[in-house]
């Protein structure tokens, strides 16, 4: 065969083969990525796109494959070889040392010295240059765990750009970021772009790729299935190619028929770990059979507000009325049992325990209920014949009930949490973050599952930083800033940019006013 | 009741309290430094006490052999080192279970100390004498009052302690090994992906650790005595531990709560030597306990939750 | 042959176990039999060591009180096996058992000791208070006291206890704190961890004494063990070995004292000529009328409370 | 199933290889002492598993490491490193050894049980306070336990020595009733089977229980993986580290309560041994399942029980100390066995 001229290419992968234990990751995968644009890789969970940036990056080597980089074959054996090639990657589960500063984590394995030591100052200046030349702000000395995840991803493309990086890889950059992050994040990256950089973007979210990329591969199982043209494609189309079937990706549903109160909150008042009040005086109100949406900007104090109601998080003042009963002091476990659901923001802290068979995860909260338990003993059997049926109807990828939760995909997990938290049939559902870096497929089912909740008189509070979400799933939409709400109005009644301005800190009063 | 006002504070007006301190503080410190460098990279250290062990046996070996204690010290140190380096070599390469190696790594110090001691210097139990490291003598500061008696001829040992502190200490967090060295601590995997050899930075941490408690273990016998008795550190390296762990794993912190022990222990020593409490003998059981109290109350008293390395005792194996 | 069981202590503990084990050496020395040592890991090992010592020896030797238990299980298997116990005694026809008065040898140590202080104050450091410990203790207290009375004195003693006896660095420790608070001359009976207390009259300088335990601990640092309270194990397993071999075993109890240099203070090779020859000879004074039972040595603390010393001429 | 069956084999497999490569490393060490190592380890099987005594005698120092391992692995389980468990030990047999000799009006059907209830609380009691001092004043289990251990030994020492010592100034404690000691199922000589290999038998499968089938068991394994969870699933965290602690303790105290009743029938000396230390390495090298630990302490008290043979046979008691060394270290670093094993394979194919 003659000698192929990948010159005009930043990235070639050719016949990349990879396996793991069972699986086949990657089945003769091919990618090309010209010099200077945006690709994205779009997939099913566990369709192989990781898998196959690791294989750039030199986390894991191919069983079969070459690789080359700017038309050269290259040899990528581990990251150092990845950076000297130029190439960096901003990892799907972020990479940082949580108790280093942010200059530290940049600076990381390329540090400035002077003799002996370490040059701070100078890493700072350093920083402060790069973060001006991409607008990048970030404060240098704090501390990596205590800034929110938008903040810690400018940390790994400043730490990408530090090394030079020509070839830059994100792996579901957006999954935990804002629309308004979101849109800061495509500005970066095509300001990148104009300075010469090849930018691969794997995402799950269609208009994202729309939006930016110029061209798309699409994987599942393992293989491609597809490469177009943004241009020459629309998200249906890819949603097919990634699915392999018809998906919806605007959610039906049919008014609501809300009943009585069921959760109020008044003035709550609430601190985030470092003493600061998160949630000020904030008020709500949740019906049976509504979905009450909370818009917001993360880190205005949602995760304080949801971990409040479900008891995980000590209240200052205010009150918590669930059922007409005062719960503001109630355990966890007595709000749970008084049929509060819970589906957490974080899916790995709080939703499950990775080293639990996912038969056992299936059962956490109500482990103890007399369904799976006499009070001593576990129902094994029940348990097990209990979660058969879960897998069954939510459809969970792999169907192995013994299976740990570790080695479920983010999707795959979130499905286990929400199923559960369905089992056990609340009259109230707390939602946060539901399909955060699921695939149109997951997503398309976990909103369809909320709406018939709702259509079967569970009220539910979702948190959602998808603005698209909140518009699509809401019957009412509160709009949370700092720790209050900005306004309440309904999606018919207002526009993505109305909330967007009260996510500012717009009151709704007032924009109306105005306008 | 006078009495024991009195007693105590005769204790605190001694200065021999205070070296006494230094004295008893001086081994706790160099293995919970130890501690602190190995735990730093993410790799418990249980081991501290057998290779303070070692290092005291290998002290008076070396000693003995030769006639010169840095010799001895010399001998000591490498075979903390060894120790160190098995340890490394079996919880960085093999992913060992680190507590496992570190119990084996007690029990191989007690065997081979014990069973060298009988090959080599025919008698178990304990080593002839052997010249020790000589004390550092400040001369006519030793007149100066109350300070003198102090300081005025400490083991050079003691000033190693110290000096190993501020050594941790700007390593740990003013040099770019030391930064390496806490982000591998804390995740392996991000430092690997910024190409950093997690395995060469955790094999730096143990090894200095084997350094530090070996020095602790030499300062008892060639520091203090002159000769290796079986079993000499009797617990100090658990001590040591638990010092590192109420300093939250820094060098200062370390220091401190070993020297907390120590001064405790030195208390205690001061407080019986009391004439005017003339005591029964049951008391000194009483007595004896004052140190570990003391640490139970500060630990469940004052210190807040202290915090490992997030990696630490995780074996880091890439497929 | 002879089988010799130590008991957790184990050989080396400059104690008991190496006086009996020197013992057992002397008499393979003198009567050419064969001798062999089961040093026991744990107190669980007692019952089983001494049953494979007796299955194969004729006499087994069993040293420290922690053995009683044992040896008085496993005596009775062996009714043709001879035991010899060191430190506790068993009542059994196959078995002679040795105890002694540490507090009479201590008794003479702690005399001569108030009678050496210059400064009026003299120490004492424990190992862990067991009885021979306390026994070494009290006797030595009583001598203090004689001396005082005798001589219208006022030596204090400090005592203190490092909770261990085989932490020679702990024991260090202790001496000095006991030196800083003024005494001259300390007595160690803590096994190892004596050997601190030994190294820190050394540091202190001339002036300092330590007092050795259980054997002639004088020759660890010549000049500066003033003597040492001696218990001779080593004679009592000898003779015991001896009585087997010329057939005169007589099961029972044997209290070793004074009298019979059972015990005792040690010849002071390289002290001697420090020592006032009238201190000498009132220590002999003493030790005879302890032999003749004109003075009682305490042996234990209540003992001591009601000691009284009585007059005696010098 | 089967894949756990296969990981039980190689794991098996894996303890046996070290044991063996010790074994030689350490008859390397032999030859070069001029010792004749095929006699030693003769003598090692022989003192081990050569006589009826020998047998017996291992089954003894097998039972009360069994339990400590299996108090060490469920701290372990809570995610909890429960170093103290010698002085639980010591605390629980000092309150058996205590009860044991009010009991002697009792018949055995009620003092048995009562010594032993006895020795689980007092152990219970001990380890409590270390999982309360974690779990309310977030005092680290590691420190407190260690200073626990030493503050049990002090408060042995004195007892024994004062108000709780047995008449003739040893320092012991009074002997137990008898209705209180435990039977002995046969003996030789000097040397008896106790029924406490039972209590040991009976601990195995009750925590075998507790951590798989019971509610108990899913909280505390809950809040040893993911504690953060375990509070969303409302089990507190508080609770079950006490629990956990106490359950551990009072295996530990239980441990104790054997030796009383059933080895030396009341408290003296140092009579917990090693054995609480020695539980953590039982219970890693068993990974903390109990058949592992079962057959783990097994392992241990073989080598205890054969040295003593050994000994006799002329090898220093340190070379044995050395050869445990070694094995643990081997077991704790199988992955150094397996890659070997793999190398092998490999050339085997190759
Ligand atoms: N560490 C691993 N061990 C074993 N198999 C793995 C591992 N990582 C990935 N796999 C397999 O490789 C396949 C591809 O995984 P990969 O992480 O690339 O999926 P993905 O496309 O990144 O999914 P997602 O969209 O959820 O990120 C998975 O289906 C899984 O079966
Ligand atoms: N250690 C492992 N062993 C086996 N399979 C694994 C392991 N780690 C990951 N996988 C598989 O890799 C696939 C994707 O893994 P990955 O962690 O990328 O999921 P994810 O990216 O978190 O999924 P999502 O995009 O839904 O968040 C999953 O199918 C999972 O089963
Ligand atoms: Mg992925
Ligand atoms: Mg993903």
């Amino acid at each position: 065969m003659e000698k192929a001229d990948y010159s005009q290419y930043a990235v070639v992968m050719k016949g990349i083969t990879k396996r793991f234990p069972g699986v086949l990751a990657n089945d003769h995968v091919d990618l090309f990525v010209k010099k200077g644009e945006i690709h994205a890789i779009v997939g099913e969970n566990g369709a192989g796109k990781t898998t196959l940036m690791s294989q750039l990056y030199g986390l894991i080597r191919p069983d079969e494959g070459k690789i080359y980089i700017n038309g050269f074959e290259k040899q990528i054996r581990n990251p150092n070889d990845a950076i000297e090639a130029k190439i960096g990657m901003v990892h799907q589960h972020f990479m940082l040392v949580d108790r280093l500063s942010v200059v530290e984590n940049i600076v990381l394995g390329k540090e400035p010295v002077r003799g002996p030591f370490f040059d701070l100052n100078r890493s700072r200046k350093e920083i402060r240059e790069l973060s001006k030349k991409f607008g990048l702000l970030v404060d240098p000395d704090a501390i990596i765990e205590d800034l929110p995840v938008g903040m810690q991803q400018r940390v790994e493309i400043i730490k990408v750009l530090y090394r030079g990086a020509e070839i830059l890889i994100l792996d579901e950059p957006t999954a935990v970021l804002t629309p308004q992050e979101t849109n800061e994040l495509f500005e970066i990256l095509k300001n990148l772009q104009k300075q010469g950089r090849t930018i691969i973007l794997i995402t799950h979210k269609l208009n994202e790729v729309m939006a930016i990329t110029e061209s798309v591969t699409v994987m599942r199982l393992g293989k491609v299935t597809g490469v177009v043209r943004t241009s020459q494609t629309n998200p249906n189309q890819l949603a097919n190619m990634m699915v392999g079937r018809e998906v919806l990706l605007t959610v039906e549903k049919d008014k609501a028929h809300p009943g009585e109160e069921i959760l109020q909150v008044k003035n709550l008042v609430v601190k985030e770990n470092r003493g600061i009040e998160a949630v000020r005086g904030l008020s709500l109100s949740v019906r049976k059979g509504e979905i009450v949406g909370i818009a917001g900007v993360a880190g205005n104090g949602q995760t304080e507000l949801t971990e409040a109601i479900t008891g995980l998080r000590k209240v200052e003042s205010g009150k918590i009325i669930f059922k007409g009963e005062d719960i503001t002091n109630y355990s966890p476990k007595k709000r749970r049992e008084m049929g509060m659901g819970h589906i957490p923001e974080d899916r790995l802290k709080h939703g499950l325990i990775k080293l639990f068979p996912v038969y056992y995860n299936f059962i956490l909260g109500e482990h103890d209920d007399s369904k799976f338990s006499d009070g001593v003993f576990l129902k094994i059997e029940e348990i097990k014949k209990f979660s058969e049926e879960l897998v069954k109807r939510f459809d969970v990828r792999p169907p192995k009930i013994d299976l740990l939760g570790m080695n479920l995909s983010g999707g795959n997990q979130q499905k286990v949490i929400v199923a559960r938290e369905i089992a056990f049939n609340p009259v109230l559902m707390i939602v946060s973050q539901p399909t955060r870096g699921l695939d149109v497929g997951a997503i398309e089912f976990i909103h369809k599952t909320l709406i018939s909740m709702r259509d079967k008189g569970i009220g539910i509070l979702l948190v959602s930083m998808e603005l698209e979400e909140i518009f699509s799933l809401s019957d009412r939409i509160l709009t949370i800033y700092e720790g209050q709400i900005m306004g309440e109005t309904t999606p018919d009644k207002t526009t993505p940019e109305e909330v967007g301005l009260m996510m500012a800190g717009h009151k709704l009063e007032d924009i109306r006013q105005e306008a | 009741m006078n009495e024991w006002i009195q007693a105590i504070l005769n204790v605190f007006t001694n200065p021999t309290f205070y070296k006494s301190t230094l004295t008893q503080s001086t081994p706790l410190i160099l293995a919970a430094m130890g501690g602190v460098f190995s735990e730093t990279t993410g790799v418990t250290n249980i081991a501290l006490e057998g290779i303070m062990l070692m290092g005291a046996f290998g002290g008076v070996m070396g000693s003995y052999f030769t006639g010169n204690p840095w010799y001895g010290l010399a001998l000591g140190t490498f075979f903390g080192l060894a120790m160190a380096a098995l340890h490394a070599w079996a919880s960085i390469k093999y992913g060992a279970d680190q507590i496992i190696s570190g119990t084996a790594l007690i029990l191989l110090a007690q065997g081979i100390t014990g069973f060298a001691l009988v090959e080599l210097f025919g008698q178990p139990g304990s080593t002839d004498l052997v010249r020790s490291i000589p004390l550092v003598d400040l001369g006519s500061f030793k007149d100066v009052p109350f300070f003198g008696p102090i300081f005025g001829n400490l083991s050079p040992f003691v000033y190693m302690a110290f000096a190993s502190v501020i050594f941790g200490w700007i390593l740990i967090y003013k040099t770019k090994l030391g930064l390496r060295m806490r982000s591998v601590g804390n995740n392996p995997e991000a430092a690997d992906t910024l190409g950093i050899n997690v395995y060469n930075v955790r094999y730096f941490g143990v090894i200095m650790s084997g350094l530090f408690a070996a020095l602790g273990g030499a300062y008892l016998s060639i520091g203090e005595l002159g000769q290796f008795t079986t079993n000499m550190t009797n617990g100090r390296g658990f001590i040591a531990l638990a010092a590192m762990i109420i300093g939250n794993w820094n060098p200062v912190g370390a220091m401190s709560a070993s020297l907390l022990f120590g001064a405790a222990t030195a208390f205690n020593n001061q407080l019986q030597s009391q004439s005017i409490l003339n005591l029964s003998t049951n008391t000194q059981y009483i007595f004896g306990m004052i140190p570990y109290i003391i640490t139970l109350i500060v630990v469940a008293g004052f210190i807040g939750k202290s915090r490992a390395p997030s990696a630490d005792g995780i074996p880091y194996i890439k497929e | 042959t002879v089988f010799f069981v130590t008991d957790t202590g184990g050989l080396g503990d400059k104690s008991f176990n190496d006086s009996a084990w020197a013992g057992v050496q002397m008499a393979v020395q003198k009567y050419g039999i064969t001798a062999n040592v089961i040093q026991s890991y744990e107190q669980a090992d007692y019952v089983p060591n001494l049953t494979a010592a007796a299955q194969v020896a004729d006499v087994v030797v069993a040293v420290g009180f922690m053995m009683q238990d044992a040896v008085a299980k496993v005596a009775p298997q062996f009714p043709n096996v001879k035991f010899i116990t060191i430190d506790f005694s068993v009542d059994a026809p196959n078995v002679e058992s040795f105890l002694f008065s540490e507090n009479q040898g201590a008794y003479l140590a702690g005399y001569l000791a108030a009678a050496m202080s210059k400064t009026g104050k003299v120490g004492f450091v424990g190992g862990i208070p067991i009885p021979p410990v306390e026994r070494y203790q009290y006797g030595y207290e009583a001598g203090i006291q004689t001396y005082n009375v005798l001589n219208g004195a006022n030596v204090q003693v400090l005592s203190g206890y490092v909770g261990s006896f085989d932490d020679p660095a702990a024991g260090k420790a202790m001496t000095n704190s006991q030196f800083s608070e003024g005494a001259d001359i300390v007595f160690a009976a803590a096994g190892l961890s004596g050997l601190g207390t030994i190294e820190a009259a050394k540091d202190a300088g001339p002036g300092h004494f330590a007092i050795g335990v259980d054997q002639d601990q004088d020759y660890l640092a010549p000049g500066y063990v003033l003597t040492s309270a001696m218990k001779r194990v080593d004679v009592a397993v000898f003779d015991g070995i001896k009585s087997v071999i010329d057939g005169t075993f007589k099961a029972g109890t044997v209290t070793l004292t004074l009298k019979d240099n059972g015990v005792g203070i040690s010849p002071m090779t390289y002290t001697k000529q420090l020592v006032p020859a009238s201190v000498m000879h009132q220590l002999d004074v003493l030790k005879q009328a302890v032999i003749s039972g004109q003075i009682v040595v305490p042996a234990t603390e209540k003992e001591l409370q009601s000691f009284q010393v009585p007059p005696i001429q010098f | 199933m089967n894949v756990k069956k296969y990981l039980l084999n190689e794991k098996v497999i894996i303890s046996l290889l070290s044991v063996l490569i010790s074994l030689v490393i350490a008859a390397i060490v032999m030859i070069v002492i001029g010792k004749n190592p095929l006699v030693a380890y003769a003598a090692l099987f022989y003192g081990a598993f050569g006589t009826k005594e020998a047998i017996i005698d291992n089954l003894m120092k097998a039972s009360p490491l069994i339990l400590t391992g299996l108090a060490v692995g469920f701290g372990f389980r809570a995610g909890l490193f429960n170093i103290g468990a010698n002085g639980q030990v010591i605390i629980g047999a000092l309150l058996s050894a205590y009860v044991g000799t009010l009991v002697g009006s009792y018949p055995f059907f009620l003092s048995i049980p009562l010594v032993m209830i006895a020795g689980m609380l007092g152990g219970a009691a001990w380890a409590a306070i270390a999982g309360w001092l974690k779990a309310y004043r977030g005092a680290h289990e590691v420190i407190t336990t260690i200073m626990l251990n030493y503050v049990a030994t002090f408060i042995a020492n004195y007892v024994v020595n004062g108000p709780f010592q047995a008449p003739g100034g040893v320092p012991k404690s009074p002997s137990i009733a008898y209705s209180a000691q435990f039977p002995n199922i046969m003996s030789v000589g000097a040397t008896s089977l106790s029924t406490i290999i039972f209590v040991s038998l009976a601990a195995i499968v009750v925590i075998y229980v507790i951590i798989q089938r019971t509610t108990i068991g899913y909280e505390v394994k809950a809040v040893g993986f993911n504690p953060y969870a375990a509070e969303y699933g409302g089990i507190s965290i508080g609770k079950n580290v006490v629990l956990a602690m106490a359950i551990s303790g009072a295996l530990a105290g239980l441990a104790g309560t054997t030796q009383v009743v059933g080895v030396y029938g009341r408290y003296f000396g140092a009579l917990g041994g090693s054995m609480g230390f020695d539980g953590i390495t039982i219970a890693l090298i068993g990974q903390n399942d109990p058949i592992g630990i079962a057959l783990a302490a097994f392992l241990i008290s073989s080598i205890r029980t054969g040295s003593n043979q050994m000994q006799i046979a002329g090898v220093p008691k340190d070379l044995v100390v050395i050869i445990q060394g070694i094995i643990i270290f081997l077991v704790a670093a199988n992955r150094i066995i397996k890659t070997i094993r793999i190398r092998r394979r490999k050339e085997a194919e190759a």
